[in-house]
């Protein structure tokens, strides 16, 4: 199975997540968008709109200054 | 051991080696600077580190580093030099770190001179540094005691997690006189200090914090040092008691100053005057109690200092509503009295009296 | 389902920290843990962290941690070294630390060689005393002791304390990498690492400067902060490799 | 018993080094012993003095305002430092080099050509041993033996330079006898 049909899954750990908007900024795929709703620490976290877009590049957990992403094969 | 005919700052080095020191870091200033030469040419021998720093604040920072280790760590400066560590001082009584600071004391304020001067006792003995800390002070007087009480610094630091100084001037310093020196300490034997920061290894992570962001965690904080420092007073308070036995007079003067305090009382007791001597070791916790006690027989206390008046606020506060008379004779600025000066003094108000 | 970046070993977990959102601490916090973790240097590792925004990394970083007064890291770092040389030691600085109230500790460490490795923070602003000017920052920064933009004239001009390091015989790898893009943070890790290898190693000084974005005090939103980084900041202060003598100081070694 | 003295000299005469040697062999003799240096600026300028109390009891101030004994071993010194002995004291001056002594009535006089006693021995340089012999000579304290002890701690590695010391000291004492 080649990497291109790999799943992976993105998930934002909402509470830890303070928006900053860098992994939306940079997702080449555009896999993470800003949620119009407020977590509890009253910021407007990151969220995985287009899931099924995600190459596993990790990139928005390399960018993610609060360890806020995780990302999952399979 | 043999005597030895040392000077008062290759002594303290000598000492502080044979305390398990094994870490000095310092910065050139006169009149201590045979202290960090000595350490140069011994400390390596020793297994230990000598590192002349960049400045005083530096070297004080590089003590912090090496206490938080758990190593026994001592520096040393001269007046000026000493205003420059206060910032460390601070920290190091904050952080509860043991660490020895010599001051061997000289004129000032500003650059002043280098003659032997006792005008650091409130920078040494109020804290010195920003925050409500004390430290302990010992105020040696003869090159033995300089001995004698370097290892005892270093075991005052580490039993009571606190910086601890030794206060001297310039002719402490340079004096030679015989000293028998204790056996050295092999620092591995040393009690461990499990607070020290050794890498977590295989246990936990471990840190060393002085902001304390959360006011009443900050207030317990300093109440925690608070009791430490009662505890101090309780069983560390050291002072020497010179003819004192028909004493109707009492001189209080410490370091130096006692010394030629000796000499005046020698002379005066030769003129039949009944007068003795209360010598504070400590400066830090005073040796407050004696004063009273003492205060309930004799009514006059004269204080001598190599200043304008800085340990004579401490007898004052000591003798508070006791009635006594107290008054004061010093020389500021690097001006050493003598024995003779002194004993004039003493005769003045002990005629008063 | 298998995660793919796991949490590093050495960053405590589920804390959330201080920082503000998009503040580059955050990144180089991670970066430290993992390369530690990757190096096995976790557990003899003794960091120094400043006064300054990270003053209270103790929270987040799992392995021993000094706090330092301000600029005085790299003393602090001497003193622990010198005194137990098995440590890994770390003197993690920002910019007003290091090159301000911190520059003769600095010169001098670098100046000795001291075998520690020195993570500098630059963010071209005084971050947690609320923003002011910083002697690194630009030409033209408005802060809020700049508030008409820095002026040569009245406020000297921006300094570049790693080149100056870089040039001294003691210091063994000086590198500048940026947070500010996906491709600076590998770069920065592999920096990292570089430099910590050269403290197991033995060589002596090493320093990694970040340009690192400050969102809030540069009064911008954290993607544009990040742009300021790329676009402005590395003008002044060109990424790359300022010195690697590791080879020379490994045949000085033997 | 406490003896005060003052040895004063220029910088290179061997001034600190005979305090020295005076304080060692008053601790091997088994005194209370002080040894002061004058330091600091004064040292840079070329001239050197230090202080030596020696005593059966306890020893106050290590500072000798009236001193009980000069040692000078060249001019200046004599001159400086003769107005300073108490009444009655000795001054031990080094007469190769030292021309006139001020006028004193109150105080003694000794007169040591220590330069050219120290050319005759063949050792230019031992002209400050030549004046501590004087001095342990006229003051009694301390003993030829200790002062030998001393010797033999301080500079015992070197064996030529201790036994010229011993010469010298010698040859100090037998000029005052």
């Amino acid at each position: 199975m080649s990497k291109k049909d790999k799943v992976f899954t993105v998930q934002v750990r909402r509470d830890f997540c303070k928006g900053c908007g860098l992994c939306v900024e940079y997702c080449k795929k555009e896999v993470l968008q800003v949620s119009p709703r407020l977590n509890r620490l009253g910021y407007n976290p990151a969220e995985a709109a287009n899931p099924e877009a995600c190459i596993g590049c990790l990139v928005c957990t390399q960018v993610c200054p609060d360890l806020a992403i995780e990302v999952y094969s399979g | 051991m043999d005597k030895v005919f040392i000077s008062g700052n290759h002594c303290i080095a000598e000492a502080a080696i044979r305390a398990g020191c094994r870490c000095y870091f310092g910065y050139p200033i006169t009149p201590q600077n045979e202290l960090g030469e000595y350490m140069a040419a011994h400390m390596r021998r020793a297994g230990g580190v000598f590192l002349q720093s960049e400045s005083e604040t530096a070297a004080i920072n590089m003590v912090i580093g090496a206490a938080s280790v758990g190593t026994r760590v001592m520096t040393s400066s001269s007046s000026p030099g000493v205003s420059l560590k206060q910032e460390g001082l601070s920290f190091l009584a904050g952080f509860e770190f043991p660490a020895v600071i010599v001051n061997m004391m000289r004129g000032g304020p500003g650059l002043g001179n280098i003659a032997p001067a006792q005008g650091d006792y409130f920078q040494s003995t109020r804290g010195g540094g920003h925050g409500d800390y004390r430290t302990p002070v010992l105020a040696p007087a003869s090159v033995q005691e300089l001995a004698d009480l370097t290892v005892k610094a270093f075991a005052l630091a580490d039993a009571y997690r606190t910086p601890v100084m030794l206060v001297g001037d310039g002719m402490m310093g340079q004096m030679k006189e015989p000293v028998t020196f204790p056996e050295p300490i092999d620092p591995e034997t040393l009690p461990a200090k499990p607070w020290a920061l050794k890498g977590r290894g295989d246990g936990p992570s471990r840190y060393q914090a002085s902001l304390i962001l959360d006011g009443l965690e900050m207030e317990r904080h300093n109440w925690k040092l608070v009791r430490k420092y009662k505890v101090l007073a309780e069983q560390e308070t050291m002072y020497e008691s010179y003819m004192m036995d028909d004493a109707e007079f009492v001189v209080v003067a410490y370091g130096t100053t006692a010394r030629i305090a000796k000499g005046a009382i020698k002379r005066a007791r030769k003129d039949g005057l009944k007068v003795g001597l209360i010598r504070p070791i400590t400066l830090f916790p005073f040796p407050d109690k004696v004063l009273r006690e003492l205060a309930r027989s004799i009514r006059h206390f004269l204080v001598f200092e190599m200043s304008t008046g800085q340990m004579v606020e401490d007898v004052r506060l000591a003798l508070e509503n006791c009635g006594v008379e107290i008054n004061f004779h010093g020389r500021p600025g690097g001006v050493i009295p003598t024995p003779v000066e002194f004993s004039r003094v003493i005769h003045r108000y002990y005629r008063r009296m | 389902m298998e995660l793919l970046n796991k949490w590093p070993k050495y960053y405590k977990k589920d804390v959330i920290s201080h920082y503000c959102p998009g503040c580059g601490h955050g990144i180089v916090h991670r970066l430290v843990a993992e390369v530690l973790e990757e190096l096995d240097l976790g557990r003899k590792a003794y960091l120094v962290c400043p006064a300054g925004c990270a003053v209270l990394a103790y929270h987040y970083f799992d392995f021993d941690v000094i706090e330092s007064a301000h600029g005085r890291g790299t003393a602090i770092a001497t003193g622990a070294k010198r005194a137990r040389p098995e440590l890994f030691v770390i003197s993690y600085q920002g910019d007003g630390d290091l090159s301000a109230i911190g520059t003769a500790e600095t010169i001098h460490s670098a100046n000795r060689g001291e075998n520690i490795c020195v993570i500098f923070i630059n963010n071209a602003v005084y971050g947690m005393t609320g923003g002011q000017m910083a002697p690194t920052s630009v030409i033209g920064q408005s802060t809020m002791t700049s508030p008409e933009g820095r002026n040569p004239e009245v406020d000297g001009y921006p300094l570049h304390i790693t080149d100056v390091v870089a040039s001294f015989p003691g210091v063994a790898y000086a590198e500048r990498t940026s947070v500010a893009t996906p491709a600076g943070i590998r770069k920065t890790r592999k920096a990292i690492r570089q430099a910590f290898e050269t403290q197991v190693e033995g060589l002596g000084y090493s320093i990694v400067e970040v340009l690192s974005p400050c969102p809030t005090n540069w009064k911008m939103d954290p993607v544009t902060a990040c742009r300021w980084v790329e676009e402005e900041m590395v003008k002044e202060y060109k990424p790359g490799v300022l010195t690697d003598k590791r080879e020379e100081k490994r045949k000085e070694k033997g | 018993m406490i003896v005060k003295t003052l040895c004063a000299g220029s910088g290179g005469q061997g001034v600190l080094t005979l305090g020295n040697v005076l304080g060692n062999a008053a601790m091997l003799q088994g005194f209370h012993a002080t040894y002061l240096p004058a330091y600091g600026a004064a040292m840079r300028g070329g001239t050197a003095n230090c202080t030596i109390t020696i005593a059966d009891e306890e020893i106050a101030s290590p500072v000798a305002s009236a001193p009980d004994i000069v040692v000078a071993l060249n001019q200046p010194s004599a001159f400086a430092f003769i107005n300073r002995l108490v009444s009655g004291g000795k001054l031990i001056y080094n007469s190769s080099i030292v021309e006139e002594v001020p006028e004193r009535h109150d105080v003694e006089a000794f007169a040591v050509p220590a330069n050219d006693l120290a050319v005759e021995l063949g050792n230019a340089r031992s002209a400050n041993m030549i004046m501590l012999g004087a001095f342990a000579k006229l003051a009694g304290v301390p003993s030829r033996e200790a002062v030998f002890s001393s010797l033999k701690l301080l500079m015992g590695r070197k064996k030529a330079v201790f036994e010229a010391g011993c010469r010298a000291v010698d040859k100090g004492m037998e000029y005052l006898s």
